[in-house]
C-alpha cells in the first residue's frame, strides 16, 4: 500500500463524507432544526433523482434536470407538509414515525407506478465527466470534485441560514415552542412549509447529483435515509457544523474501514477469510462509531439539547 | 368494565375464535394468518412496555426479535445437521424442544437488552431512537455476513420444533400455543403496568427529576423495563421463526423494528391491547390489500395515514376514547 | 388439472426481475391455452417471511401442486426445503443456491435456470481463455457473493490481483476503484447485482481506469442496461441465454414477448418462459397426481427450450452451454450479442454431494 | 372607543369548560388588572384573547373582529404576550430570544437591556440555563420587542426578587404614563397592582363577576373574591 | 447549639467565568425554617441542586445527618430523608394525584422492583400517600389527573409528595410561586406546622411568607452569603435593602 494510495483513499473518505452531508443536508433542516422525524426524507431524495432522470431523458440537459429535481422535490415537500406534516408538529415523535412511514409506502409505490419497475438512466454531464489529475498524481473524477464543491456550498449556506438569519432563529424558536412564537406574531405555519419545502428541495438536489453516479431506482432513498440520520445524530441534532463533521467522520470510517480492515485481518488470516471478516466488520463500522460517539457524548459531538 | 377493556376482550376473543372456526371449516391458512398476528402482537406487546410505559422509543427491537429467531435457528439447525453445538464441558447437541428454545431466546435477548440498555440509556429522546437503531443495524450486518449460520440466506428448519404434549405441526395446535403465550404475556403486562414498578417506570417517563427526588433511580427503572421488553420480543422472535420454520437477517432489519413500532402506534401507544389490535389489523390489511392491486402498498400507506391523522390514540383510542385508563 | 403457485417479487426495488419472470412464464401459459392449468400469482415483496407465508397459503388454501417463480436465493432457501418436504414440486426460474444443488437436493426440486455458480464459472473460464493474467475480483459480502468469487476462481487459471467483498447494497465504489487502479490488475471481474452494478459501472467508466471488465449477466440484463447507459458498452458478460440465440423456439419467444409486452425479454423472462414450457411438457406426459410419473416426465425435459438443447443432470440442474456476450448498441437501445462460448455442457460443482 | 373588547367569552379544554362568560374592555392607555383565585380562568382568558384557543363570544381588538384570526395575526395587530410560565425559547440565546419576533418601534434591544441590565450581561447564554427570574425578565423583554399596543402580562412578576419586581412595576408605570401603552395584567400582588392599575375585572369560576375602578378592590370585595 | 441536620461548607460551582456558588457555608438546624433570599440569578437554585445532589459542586462539602454526602446521588440522599420541591413543578402529569403521592411512598418504603400486585392496592403505600394528601388538603382530588389541576394545586401536590417521604429535612425552591394570597396563607400555615417534623431550607421571593415563617434568613448575592440573621436583623440591614428588598413590604 503506497502513500499515494493511502492519500487517495483518505480523499475518497472525505469525498464520501461531503457527499453524505449533501444527502443529509435537507434532513438537517427537517430533523435537525425543525425536530421532525421524517422517515420519508429518502423518498424526497428519490423523487429528485427520478425527476432529474426523466427531465434529462427528454431534454438532454443536466442543468434542466437539476432544476426539475429541485422543483419536484420542493413541490412534493410542500404538499406533504400542508396535507400531513402540519397536523403532526404538536404530536409526539411516534405519530410522525407512523405517518412518514406511510408516506414512504405511498411514494415508493407511486414512483414505481409512474416510472415502472426498472432503474432509470441519468448520467454525468459531458463537461464534468472523466478524471482530472490532482497534485501528487492522483487521478480523480472531476464530477466528484464538483459534488464536494456543492456539498461545501450547501453547508455554508445552511450554516448561514440557520445560525445567522432571523429566519433561522424563528425556526429554532418554533421547534422549542410553536404556540409561543405564533403568539408573538410570527406566521410559523407558513415558515414551516417553506423550510420543509427547502429541506425537500435539498434532498431532491442530492438525489439528482448523486443519482448521476449511482442507480436511480425505487427504494434508493432508504439506505440514504439511515445514513443521513446517523450523520446528524453523530454531529448533534440542530448543529450544521456537527452534521458536516459527522458526515466526514462517517465517510472516513466507512471508506477506510472497508479498505483497511480486510488488510489488517489479512496479516493473520488467509486472504479470502480475511476479506470476508474485514468486510463484515466494516459494514458495521459506522454503527459502532455512532454508538461509541453517543455513549461518550449522549447528545452528539456538537449537540446541546436532548 | 371500561370500553377499552371491553374492546380488548372482544379483540382477543375474536383472535381466538376465528382460527377455531377456520379449523372447523378446513381453512388452515386463516389459522396461519392468525398465528402470525398473535406472534407479531406478542413482539409489539414487548416493545410497548419500553415504549408506552417507559417512553423508550426503541427503533432497534428487531435486535431482540432476531436474537429470538436465531436462538431457534441455531439450536435447531445443529440437531438437524447432526453437528453438536459444543462438546465441552458437556455434550450439547442443540435442541428442537420449544421450552428449551424459548428459555434460550428469552435469556439471550434479555442479556443483549441489558448490554444495549446500559449503553443506550445514557442517551435520551431522539438520540435513544438512533442508538437503538444503530445496534439493530450492527446485528443486521453481522448476521448477513455470518456464514456459519447461513448469512443472508438464513436458515431453514424443515420440521417445526416440538412442545411436550402437542403436535406443533398441526396449525391449530401451534396457534393455540402462541395464543396462550400471548394471553399470558398480556396478563403480565397488565399487572406490570399497575404494579409499583409500572407506576415508577411511568413516572420516570413523565418526570425523571421527581422520581429521583423520591429516591428512585430512573435509569435503573428504565433499564429493567428495557430488559423485560427485549425478553418478550425475543420470545416472539423464537415463535416467529418456528411459524416460518425459517430465520434470516431480515428479522434484524430496521424495517422489522419499524413494523413492530407501527403495530403499536396503529393500535394505540401505551394501551394494553393496542399492540394486539395493531398487529391484527396490519396482518389483515396486508393480506387483503395484497390481493387487490399490484400497487397495494399505496393503499396501505393511505390507510395508515388516515389512522394517524384522524384517530389520535390509535385504533383503540378511536373506538374506546382518548383517555388512558386511570384507576 | 394442475394448479401452480407463482411466488415472485412484484413490488419494491426488485420488482423488475419478478415482473419479467411472471411475464415470461405467463406468455407460455397463455400460448398453450390449456384449461387444465391454473396459475396463482403472489407478490413476495422480496421478504423471506412473506414468501414463506404466501407459500403456506398456496399450499394450505389454494392447494397448489407446484411452486415456482422465486427470484432470490434467500427467499428460495426459505420456501423450497419445506415445500418439497411437503411433497410439492418446485421448479426454479432463477435462484439455485448451492445447498439445493448438493446436500440439500430433493427429487421434487428442479432448477430450470442454472446453478448459481454457473455464470461466474463461465466468467472465470472466459477470463482464462482471454488470457487475463491478473484479475481483480469483487462481490458483495453475502453468500451469493462468496459463491460467485469461488465460482470464478474455480475456472480462472490466472493470478488474483486482489479480492474484495463490498457491503451489500453499497452505492459508492470510489475506494474499490482506487484499489483496482493501484493493484496492477489487467482485468476486473465483478458480481454486483441490481443497483449496485449500475452504480459500479457508471463510476468505473468515469474513473479513467480502463481495464477490461467481466461479469455475469445480471448487471447487463436487458432492463438494467438502459440505466447503465454507454458505460456498459463493450463489456463482456456471461449468460446461458441471449435473445440472438439461433433456434426456432427462441426466435418465436423474442418476437411474441416483444409483441405482447412491448419490450425486449430479459434473462428472467426467458427463464420464466422455459420453466412454463417444461411444466407443460410434463403435463402432456403424466398426471401430476402420480408424483413419480410426473417427476419422470420433468426429468425427461422434453420441451423446446429457448436455449436450444436442454437436459437435466442427476441433481435436476441443467447441463448447458454458457456463452460470452458483449454489450452493444442497436440503434438507441443497449443490448447484448453473443460473441463466443465460455463453457460447454456445464453441470455444477456440487453434483457429487447430491444423494437422491 | 375601547381598544380591546371581550364579550361573553366561553371556552373549554376538551370536554371540560373553563370559561362560562367573561366580559371585559380595555380603553386606549388604560391598565386593567384581571384578578381571581387560582384556577378561575385568568390564564384561559388570556389565551383566548391572544387567539391561542377557540372561544365563543365576541373578541374585538382595535375595532377589528379577532375571533377567527390565527394567533400570529392577532399578535401583529399589536398584542404583546408575556405568558404564564415564561416560555422562553430554551435553546436560543438571550439575544436570539429577543430578536426572534421583534417588530420595529420604540422598543429595541438597547432599551430592553436598559430596563433589565441583567439581560445585557447574559446576552449569549442559552436561555434554558438562565435563572428563573432572568427568564422572566427575558419574557417581558421579548414581548416589549414586538412593540405592542396592548401588553398582556400573565403572572409576570412571579419568581422575581422584590427589588426587581418593584422595578418592573415602576417600569409599567412609566410605560403607561409616557407611551400610552395599554396593559392587561394578571397578578396576585394587590399592593403593587394598586400603583398602576386603573380598573379591575375579577373572575370566579370562569365568569367575570366584578368590574370596576381598581381602588374599590378592597375590603369586602377582596375578601369575597380573592380571599385576602 | 444543637447538631445541624444539613450543613454545607465552602460550596463552589462555576459556569465558565460565572461563579454561581462562591464558597457557600450554611447549616440547617432541627426544628427551624431557614430562608435563603437573594436577587434573581444569585445562585439559590444552583445551591439547592448541589444540596440535593442534582449537580456536583466543584469544591466544598455537604453533610447530611452527620454524614458526608457530597459524593452521593440524589437518590441516595432522598432515601436518607432529604426531600425537595421544585421551582417548576415536576410531577407525573398523566397520572392521578394519588398515583403521584404513591410514587413518593414507594420511594420511601420499599423497592419499586415488584411486578405483580397493583401499587394502589398496597395498603402500606396507599395509607401513607393519602395521609400526605389529606394534610395538604388534596384528599378530595385523589383521583384527579395532575394535568387538570390548577397551578396552585400542583404546588400543593409537590409538597404532599415530599411529605410522603417522611423526610428528615426539606429543600423547598419557591413553593409559594404562583399561589394567590389565600393559597400562600394556607401554605404558610402548613409549613409553619411542618417545621416541627423536619427543618426546612426555604427559598422564596414572597417576603410576607419569609418574614412570617423564617427563624433565620441568609442572604445570597452573586453566589456568596452576605448576611445571616433573624428576621429583624435582616430587615434592618441596609445592605440587604439595597441588594434585594428595595422598599418592599
Ligand atoms: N390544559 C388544560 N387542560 C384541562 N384543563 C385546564 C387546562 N388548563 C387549565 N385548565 C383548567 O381550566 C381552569 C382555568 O384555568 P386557568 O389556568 O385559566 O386559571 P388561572 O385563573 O390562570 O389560575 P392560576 O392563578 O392558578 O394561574 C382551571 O380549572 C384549570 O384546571
Ligand atoms: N448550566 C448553566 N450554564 C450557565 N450558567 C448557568 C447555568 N445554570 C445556571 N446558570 C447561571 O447561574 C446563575 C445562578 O442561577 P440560579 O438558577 O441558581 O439562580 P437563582 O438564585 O435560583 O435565581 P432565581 O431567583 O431567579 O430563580 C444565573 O445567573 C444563571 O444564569
Ligand atoms: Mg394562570
Ligand atoms: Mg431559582
Amino acid at each position: 500500500m503506497t502513500p499515494i494510495l493511502i492519500a487517495e483513499q483518505v480523499l475518497n473518505g472525505l469525498q464520501s463524507g461531503v457527499m453524505l452531508f449533501l444527502m443529509a443536508a435537507g434532513l438537517t433542516l427537517i430533523f435537525g432544526v425543525m425536530g421532525l422525524i421524517n422517515l420519508a426524507h429518502g423518498s424526497l431524495y428519490m423523487v429528485g433523482a427520478f425527476a432529474a432522470a426523466a427531465t434529462a431523458a427528454v431534454t438532454g440537459s443536466f442543468l434542466l434536470a437539476l432544476v426539475a429535481a429541485l422543483a419536484a422535490a420542493a413541490a412534493a415537500g410542500a404538499l406533504v407538509e400542508r396535507l400531513v406534516i402540519r397536523r403532526l408538529y404538536d404530536r409526539d415523535h411516534l405519530d410522525q414515525v407512523l405517518a412518514t412511514f406511510a408516506l414512504i409506502l405511498i411514494f415508493s409505490e407511486g414512483t414505481r407506478w409512474i416510472f415502472g419497475s426498472f432503474p432509470l438512466y441519468l448520467d454525468i454531464p459531458e463537461a464534468l465527466s472523466g478524471p482530472v489529475t490532482l497534485p501528487g498524481g492522483i487521478q480523480y473524477p472531476l464530477y466528484r470534485l464538483f459534488i464536494i464543491g456543492m456539498g461545501l456550498v450547501v453547508a455554508a449556506l445552511l450554516f448561514w441560514l440557520i445560525a445567522r438569519t432571523r429566519l433561522g432563529i424563528r425556526i429554532r424558536a418554533g421547534e422549542n415552542d410553536r404556540e409561543m412564537i405564533a403568539a408573538l406574531g410570527v406566521d410559523i405555519a407558513r415558515l414551516y412549509t417553506l423550510v420543509f419545502a427547502l429541506g425537500a428541495a435539498l434532498a431532491g438536489l442530492a438525489g439528482a447529483l448523486v443519482g448521476a453516479i449511482q442507480s436511480v431506482q425505487v427504494g434508493m432513498g432508504e439506505p440514504v435515509l439511515i445514513l443521513a440520520f446517523v450523520v446528524i445524530v453523530i454531529g448533534g441534532i440542530g448543529s450544521i457544523e456537527g452534521a458536516l463533521v459527522g458526515a466526514i467522520l462517517v465517510g472516513l470510517t466507512d471508506t477506510l474501514g472497508g479498505i483497511f480492515l480486510p488488510q489488517i485481518f489479512g496479516l493473520f488470516m488467509d486472504p479470502a477469510a480475511a476479506t470476508q471478516t474485514g468486510a463484515a466488520l466494516a459494514s458495521m463500522a459506522i454503527y459502532v462509531l455512532m454508538a461509541a460517539v453517543l455513549v461518550w457524548k449522549p447528545t452528539g459531538l456538537f449537540g446541546a439539547k436532548s | 368494565m371500561s370500553r377499552e377493556r371491553l374492546l380488548g376482550a372482544v379483540v382477543l376473543l375474536a383472535l381466538g375464535l376465528v382460527p377455531l372456526a377456520a379449523h372447523l371449516m378446513g381453512e388452515p391458512f386463516t389459522i396461519t394468518l392468525a398465528t402470525r398476528a398473535a406472534i407479531l402482537a406478542l413482539a409489539a406487546v414487548g416493545l410497548n412496555i419500553a415504549l408506552g410505559l417507559g417512553g423508550l422509543v426503541s427503533l432497534g427491537h428487531a435486535t431482540f426479535f432476531g436474537i429470538g429467531g436465531y436462538a431457534m435457528g441455531i439450536l435447531a439447525s445443529h440437531v438437524q445437521n447432526y453437528e453438536p453445538m459444543f462438546e465441552w464441558p458437556v455434550l450439547f447437541e442443540g435442541s428442537t424442544s420449544m421450552p428449551v428454545i424459548w428459555l434460550v431466546a428469552v435469556l439471550a435477548s434479555a442479556l443483549v437488552a441489558l448490554l444495549i440498555g446500559l449503553l443506550a440509556l445514557r442517551t435520551s429522546g431522539v438520540y435513544f431512537i438512533m442508538i437503538t437503531l444503530a445496534f439493530g443495524q450492527m446485528f443486521y450486518f453481522f448476521s448477513i455476513s455470518w456464514s456459519r449460520y447461513g448469512g443472508e440466506d438464513g436458515m431453514s428448519i424443515y420440521v417445526r420444533n416440538g412442545f411436550p404434549g402437542l403436535n406443533t405441526l398441526d396449525p391449530i395446535q401451534f396457534f393455540g400455543l402462541c395464543y396462550a403465550v400471548l394471553c399470558l404475556v398480556l396478563l403480565g403486562a397488565h399487572l406490570l403496568a399497575r404494579s409499583p414498578f409500572g407506576l415508577a417506570l411511568g413516572a420516570a417517563r413523565q418526570s425523571p427529576d421527581r422520581v429521583q427526588a423520591v429516591g428512585l433511580d430512573p435509569k435503573r427503572l428504565r433499564l429493567v423495563g428495557f430488559v423485560i421488553s427485549g425478553a418478550i420480543t425475543g420470545l416472539a422472535g423464537a415463535l416467529f421463526a418456528d411459524l416460518n420454520r425459517f430465520v434470516s437477517p431480515t428479522m434484524f432489519s430496521w424495517q422489522t423494528s419499524g413494523e413492530i413500532m407501527v403495530f403499536i402506534i396503529l393500535g394505540g401507544v401505551g394501551r394494553l391491547f393496542g399492540p394486539v389490535v395493531g398487529a391484527a389489523v396490519f396482518v389483515m390489511l396486508e393480506h387483503w390489500l395484497g390481493d387487490m392491486s399490484e400497487y397495494w402498498h399505496i393503499w396501505l400507506g393511505v390507510l395508515l395515514l388516515a389512522v394517524v391523522l384522524f384517530a389520535r390514540g390509535g385504533l383503540v383510542g378511536l373506538i374506546a376514547g382518548r383517555e388512558r385508563a386511570h384507576d | 388439472e394442475v394448479k401452480v403457485g407463482l411466488i415472485t417479487t412484484l413490488s419494491g426495488g426488485g420488482a423488475g426481475l419478478g415482473i419479467d419472470t411472471r411475464d415470461g412464464f405467463m406468455l407460455a401459459v397463455e400460448e398453450a391455452g390449456r384449461d387444465d392449468l391454473e396459475v396463482v400469482v403472489e407478490d413476495d415483496q422480496q421478504k423471506p417471511d412473506v414468501a414463506v407465508q404466501i407459500a403456506d397459503r398456496m399450499i394450505q388454501s389454494d392447494k397448489v401442486d407446484l411452486l415456482t417463480g422465486i427470484v432470490w436465493s434467500n427467499l428460495a432457501m426459505a420456501v423450497v426445503p419445506s415445500a418439497t418436504a411437503q411433497g410439492l414440486f418446485y421448479l426454479s426460474t432463477n435462484a439455485a443456491p448451492a445447498q439445493l444443488a448438493g446436500k440439500g437436493c430433493n427429487p421434487n426440486y428442479f432448477s430450470v435456470s442454472y446453478q448459481n455458480d454457473n455464470l461466474h464459472e463461465a466468467a472465470g473460464a472466459y477470463a482464462t481463455s482471454a488470457d487475463f493474467k491478473k484479475t481483480f475480483i469483487l462481490a458483495p459480502n453475502y453468500p451469493a457473493g462468496k459463491d460467485s468469487l469461488n465460482g470464478f476462481k474455480r475456472f480462472f487459471k490466472g493470478e488474483l490481483a486482489g479480492e474484495i467483498y463490498t457491503k451489500l447494497g453499497q452505492t459508492d465504489y470510489a475506494a474499490e476503484i482506487a484499489q483496482i487502479r493501484a493493484s496492477g490488475a489487467d482485468s476486473v471481474f465483478f458480481f454486483l447485482p441490481g443497483g449496485m452494478g449500475i452504480s459500479f459501472l457508471k463510476q468505473y467508466a468515469d474513473s479513467g481506469v480502463d481495464l477490461p471488465l467481466v461479469g455475469p449477466a445480471f448487471s447487463f440484463d436487458q432492463n438494467i442496461l438502459q440505466a447503465v447507459g454507454d458505460a456498459a458498452l463493450g463489456v463482456k458478460n456471461t449468460s446461458q441465454w441471449n435473445k440472438d440465440l439461433e433456434n426456432e423456439s427462441n426466435a418465436h419467444f423474442v418476437e411474441a414477448y416483444l409483441a405482447k409486452y412491448d419490450r425486449l425479454p430479459s434473462l428472467y423472462s426467458a427463464q420464466g418462459y422455459d420453466t412454463a414450457l417444461l411444466l407443460l411438457s410434463a403435463m402432456d406426459k403424466a398426471d401430476i397426481s402420480d408424483k413419480d410419473a410426473f417427476r419422470a416426465a420433468l426429468e425427461a425435459a422434453d420441451f423446446a427450450s429457448v436455449r436450444g438443447e436442454f437436459k437435466f443432470s442427476a441433481s435436476h440442474h441443467p447441463i448447458q452451454d454458457i456463452y460470452v456476450r458483449e454489450v452493444i448498441k442497436e440503434g438507441d437501445i443497449l443490448t447484448n450479442k453473443i460473441v463466443g462460448t465460455a463453457i460447454e455442457d456445464r453441470g455444477h460443482a456440487y453434483e457429487d454431494e447430491c444423494k437422491m | 372607543m375601547s381598544l380591546l373588547e371581550l364579550h361573553d367569552l366561553t371556552a373549554s379544554y376538551g370536554a371540560s369548560q373553563a370559561l362560562f362568560g367573561v366580559s371585559l374592555e380595555i380603553a386606549e392607555g388604560e391598565v386593567l388588572a384581571l384578578m381571581g383565585r387560582n384556577g378561575m380562568g385568568k390564564s384561559t382568558t388570556v389565551r383566548c384573547l391572544c387567539g391561542m384557543m377557540a372561544a365563543g363570544g365576541v373578541r374585538r381588538f382595535a375595532g377589528q373582529d379577532i375571533g377567527k384570526l390565527p394567533s400570529h395575526k392577532v399578535a401583529r395587530l399589536g398584542i404583546g404576550l408575556v405568558p404564564e410560565g415564561r416560555r422562553c425559547f430554551r435553546d436560543l440565546t438571550v439575544t436570539e430570544n429577543l430578536i426572534a419576533a421583534a417588530r420595529p418601534g420604540p422598543w429595541d434591544q438597547a432599551r430592553v437591556e436598559a430596563l433589565f441590565p441583567r439581560l445585557a450581561e447574559r446576552r449569549t447564554q442559552i436561555s434554558g440555563t438562565l435563572s428563573g427570574g432572568e427568564q422572566q425578565m427575558l419574557a417581558i423583554g421579548r414581548a416589549l420587542m414586538t412593540n405592542p399596543r396592548l401588553l398582556v402580562l400573565d403572572e409576570a412578576t412571579e419568581g422575581l426578587a422584590p427589588l426587581v419586581r418593584q422595578e418592573i412595576w415602576d417600569a409599567l408605570g412609566v410605560l403607561k404614563r409616557e407611551s400610552g401603552l395599554s396593559i392587561l395584567v394578571v397578578d396576585k400582588a394587590l399592593a403593587e397592582l394598586a400603583q398602576v392599575a386603573d380598573r379591575a375585572v375579577i373572575l370566579e369560576r370562569g365568569r367575570s363577576v366584578w368590574d370596576g375602578v381598581f381602588a374599590e378592590v378592597k375590603g369586602e370585595v377582596a375578601e369575597r373574591y380573592l380571599g385576602v | 447549639m444543637t447538631e445541624a441536620i444539613l450543613e454545607t461548607r465552602g460550596l463552589v460551582k462555576t459556569y465558565g467565568a460565572l461563579r454561581a456558588s462562591d464558597g457557600i457555608t450554611l447549616d440547617l438546624r432541627p426544628g427551624e425554617i431557614h430562608a435563603v433570599i437573594g436577587p434573581n440569578g444569585a445562585g439559590k437554585s444552583t445551591m439547592i441542586k448541589q444540596l440535593s445532589g442534582n449537580i456536583a459542586p466543584d469544591e466544598g462539602t455537604v453533610h447530611f445527618l452527620g454524614k458526608d454526602v457530597t459524593g452521593l446521588s440524589t437518590m441516595a440522599r432522598a432515601r436518607m430523608g432529604l426531600a425537595r420541591t421544585f421551582q417548576v413543578s415536576a410531577l407525573a402529569m398523566e397520572d392521578t394525584v394519588l398515583q403521584n403521592a404513591v410514587l413518593g411512598a414507594l420511594g420511601a418504603t420499599s423497592s419499586p422492583y415488584r411486578f405483580f400486585r397493583p401499587a394502589l392496592k398496597r395498603a402500606e403505600l396507599r395509607d401513607r400517600a393519602m395521609a400526605a394528601l389529606e394534610r395538604m388538603g388534596l384528599a378530595g382530588h385523589a383521583a384527579t389527573v395532575v394535568s387538570e389541576l390548577s397551578h396552585g394545586q400542583r404546588r400543593q401536590l409537590e409538597v404532599a409528595v415530599a411529605l410522603t417521604l417522611q423526610p428528615r429535612a426539606f429543600l423547598m425552591d419557591e413553593p409559594m410561586a404562583g399561589l394567590g394570597g389565600e393559597g400562600s396563607q394556607q401554605l404558610t400555615s402548613i409549613l409553619d406546622r411542618l417545621r416541627a417534623e423536619a427543618p426546612i431550607l426555604l427559598i422564596e421571593h414572597d417576603m410576607d411568607a419569609v418574614f412570617a415563617l423564617a427563624d433565620r434568613i441568609s442572604v445570597l448575592v452573586y453566589g456568596r452569603i452576605v448576611a445571616t440573621g433573624t428576621v429583624d436583623e435582616i430587615r434592618r440591614s441596609p445592605e440587604v435593602r439595597d441588594a434585594y428588598l428595595g422598599d418592599a413590604e
